[in-house]
């Protein structure tokens, strides 16, 4: 994310904007990621987030990355290479990833972190395939365990940057549920409430309307205005009458960030 | 007990053309990349393959030609991005694929661990997972609350094949005390109908009966055991060696057209003799202990 | 992270009459007896209890009257024959008894680890502990194959009690690597609602995160932890003691009729004022430190 | 088992008949067993059994015992305290024993032993309750995986003593389903294959009639007379026309079981 006029990038209001969302107690699940602005987004921002808030309001707030559950946040991996994350320390490496398969079928994570190629107005993601499945224009990993994320984690956070070809009407393939067709319609298929909570950008941060579950506008970043957000949106979000600014971060949340937990500039490097 | 040692290619010699197979690893971790390449060399296609987090095994399957269809939770390249030629094999509609959850395959594989045609999931209600794949992911309703529930099928294949760190030559297989355990080639051991297993080391039966607890894979689930050192080349075995960087760049790079994918195969799959040959091409044992980390 | 340390009483606290108790162990292994005699101390009865292979903790709730209801696959004393006290309070029809095979209870147990209703298996057709137990055990069909299947009720209770070897102030559980694991007690702590966990000793949370693969129960996963030195005896602790024979042996003969357990429930349950006490009267920890085993 | 006139006891005889029923690669399940004639027909026996045909023409059989694959038969435990299973050398001892109901579900096991307070005509076991199930005369111990043993295994061996209280024209409570009814009883309750494949005793060995799946008369024990089964049974077993004695083991065989596998006479004590 580009530099903002004011002494913050947008890195780091995200990112503090994030820790805020993070309550005491609650385990989050931040997935392995990629590279570049990719990592920045599923790794880089989730782990600062969390982090940030172990520092700030939520001591006993914990990760489950990787199959490692509450891992060390306070000397995470230098780089990504799999020595690195093999050594890093954490209470509990459970035999195999099953294991988190069932804490997250049985509601036992809070939050978690998902990004993805595209995502529509009722907020159902996709990470498989753009243009037809069978085959497609872009072949996307696959699924991984975001549908999972939706389907079962209270509080999903969507960190993507806004952009025309991710902010769709329509995804074209649902990986993971959201609010599906919106209103009801996904509790009538049989899915538990839920379904993503907010959806943090670079530009202004979403939630869903509670009637009918559309995007909603909930904060445009300092200096963002409303044109420049539809600009780069394929669908029109619900804006209330009054649009708040997302809140700065403050010059403490500004100093942990910068001075302890990445002062190298590994996890919001891009 | 029964001695299961074999050389690579006695192993996946019964592996023929047409056959489902399952393979392990996750991510740059443990692909069986040396018995992928032996099956590369021998001409071997038209394979289902099933897998969890997939990269160069199965990407590298793809840039043969050899993969007909695939059933997975992921594959990529992990932090070097897409698969390259899973990715152009895919968007030429030349793989027939099968999406699946992590939960819902994890289900399909304990489904086959025990005994039965399929686990009952709810991660896939209204996905287009679901929706695209009515054979393999059946509606039906809990005989207890009536909430509407899937049917995953049991994960079935001819041959599994899994990259691990040592074993002994009756088959059982161990993992070290420190690893990344962020994979399920456990339960893909458990599911298998005819297993085999490369290893880093064989290592004395006597070694393995000390510490019975660390076996995750025993010898009695297992056709035949491989000693096959840098057998996850170029991906790393954690606690064994890290993944080679300069060597998946290349990898990488070359995969940008299918005819750079063929050359690489050409030069590191179907003409090296064997998999010695193919740690010469690489450089040697040498070379590759540049890799090692500490156990 | 969260600390989780609790003295035993403090810990228990939230257990009263009419719960329904999971209770870890296996056999002569693990039963969280100095919980068990605390809950008795404490006067809670009506309890309905869950187990694996269920020897002294069980047949002391049996013999304070406070098994209202019992669901498990085994309860006896392992090579010292029958459990006396479950056994004449099954057969005096005071307690309310749903058996269940291994298969069965398994199956229980990862259902409500996997957040479902029920799993389905295949063992109990045709016998009678599915004839008895219409409510827990219900017959539908393959989604796949129709053919005839059982559904088990997922394991659903209050409150799990569990004897681990070591663990931090944050819960984290660890076991040794050599160890009998013939039990469910991971599942079970999986499976919980409310976990208390005792243990033989508290370690520094640095020791548990340089091992991370032996912390078979995390401490996400768990209310409360309480350090409780030989807090399975009369029975082992397997790679830290062995069962006490001599006081087992007592046990059951006292335990031949209804008035002598309840004695020997007064002297080691009821009349020490906690765990130390029963320490004491067992003869100290210089008695018990010959039950001691090489680590 | 009293001493034959001969110069073997019973449990030799019956050990050496069911070490030349094991396959070489077979893999027996054995049970934990309890104390006195119980651990010698639940333990001792087959535990010696499987030793002797490894010994002599199954190097490849093996045994899943407690949570114990493939526990190195050459040096059992020397006696019933907890330390001594704990430090049983195996191949492996998995995780949980969640891992061999596993393999009992799908079919990895060939062989199982089991012992049980009641066998009926068609070979139903009950170890579970002796009289009415809701306030039993007796009750025993539960069910352990013996379900599954019927219900899964190719070929279980029942060893247990010849009684009338044992032997009944119908269990009580059938824990473990044999041939059920009878005919094709079984099956059609939707279990495969299979059911207890012979009954061991120490007078005689039963197998079943492959229509009826009765229980019929394989062998009688060296000097034991037809009237004396029929005496110590519920019911009247099959009887086929001829009649043969059990084979007797052979010098090899009580050499190895007397000298090398049980030469304290731990595992055959009673």
């Amino acid at each position: 994310m580009p530099e903002n006029k004011i002494d913050f990038t947008t890195n780091e209001l995200v990112t503090a904007l994030i820790s805020r969302e993070i309550r005491d107690g609650d385990l989050a699940f931040v997935g392995v990621g990629t590279n570049g602005r990719a990592f920045t987004l599923a790794v880089g921002i989730p782990l600062t987030a969390v982090r940030l808030a172990q520092m700030t309001h939520a001591p006993a707030a914990s990760v489950y990355w990787g199959n490692l559950l509450e891992p060390d946040l306070s000397s995470m991996p230098a780089d990504l290479r799999q020595d690195s994350f093999t050594r890093w320390q954490a209470a509990a490496c459970p035999s195999d990833t099953g294991v988190k398969c069932d804490m997250l079928a049985r509601r036992a994570f809070d939050v978690c972190f998902d990004s993805g190629a595209q995502v529509d107005r009722f907020g159902n993601l996709n990470i498989t395939a753009i243009g037809d499945y069978r085959k497609p224009k872009v072949r996307l990993v696959g699924c991984l365990a975001q549908p999972e994320h939706f389907a079962f984690v209270p509080r999903p956070i969507v960190v993507v940057d806004l952009d025309r070809r991710v902010f769709v009407e329509k995804v074209d393939f649902i990986t993971s549920v959201g609010h599906l067709r919106g209103g009801t319609s996904r509790r009538d298929v049989g899915l538990s409430e839920g379904g993503p909570h907010i959806v943090v950008t670079d530009k202004a941060i979403f939630d869903f309307a509670p009637d009918t579950k559309a995007m909603r506008l909930r904060s445009l970043h300092p200096g963002v205005g409303l044109e420049e957000v539809f600009d780069n949106m394929g669908f029109r979000p619900v804006v209330p009458d009054e649009v708040p600014t997302t809140p700065s971060p403050n010059a403490r949340e500004l100093e942990l960030i910068r001075q302890v937990i990445d002062p190298n500039r590994v996890l919001l490097r891009v | 007990m029964k001695e299961k040692l074999k050389n690579l290619e006695e192993a996946l010699a019964p592996i023929s053309s047409g056959n489902t197979l399952t393979i392990g690893g996750s991510l740059l971790r443990r692909q069986p990349n040396a018995a992928v390449r032996s099956l590369i060399r021998r001409g071997v296609t038209d394979l289902t393959v099933l897998t969890w987090a997939a990269t160069t095994a199965t990407d590298m399957l793809a840039a043969a030609g050899a993969l007909r269809r695939y059933e997975g939770i992921y594959t990529g390249m992990f932090s070097y991005g897409l698969a390259p030629n899973f990715r152009r094999a895919v968007e030429q509609g030349a793989i027939e694929v099968r999406d699946f959850s992590e939960t819902a395959m994890v289900a399909r594989f304990r489904a086959t661990t025990q005994g039965l045609e399929f686990m009952p999931i709810k991660t896939l209600l209204g996905s287009d997972i679901a929706r695209h794949n009515p054979e393999q992911i059946r509606p039906f309703p809990c005989p207890y609350t009536g909430e509407p529930l899937q049917a995953v099928a049991a994960a079935k294949s001819d041959f599994t094949i899994i990259h691990g760190y040592v074993g002994d030559k009756y088959g059982n297989v161990q993992w070290p005390i420190v690893r990344d355990s962020d994979d399920i080639d456990q339960m893909m051991a458990s599911a298998a109908k005819r297993l085999i297993v490369t290893v880093e080391k064989i290592i004395p039966h006597e070694e393995i009966m000390k510490r019975p607890t660390l076996t995750y894979i025993p010898g009695n689930w297992v056709e035949a055991i491989v000693e096959v050192p840098y057998g996850a080349h170029p991906v790393s075995c954690d606690g064994h060696y890290d993944e080679d960087d300069a060597h998946l760049t290349d990898y990488l790079a070359r995969s940008k057209t299918a005819e750079g994918a063929n050359a690489y195969l050409d030069e590191y799959a179907r003409r090296p003799a064997g998999h010695d040959d193919y740690i010469a091409m690489v450089g040697g044992l040498s070379a590759l202990r540049t890799l090692d980390v500490q156990p």
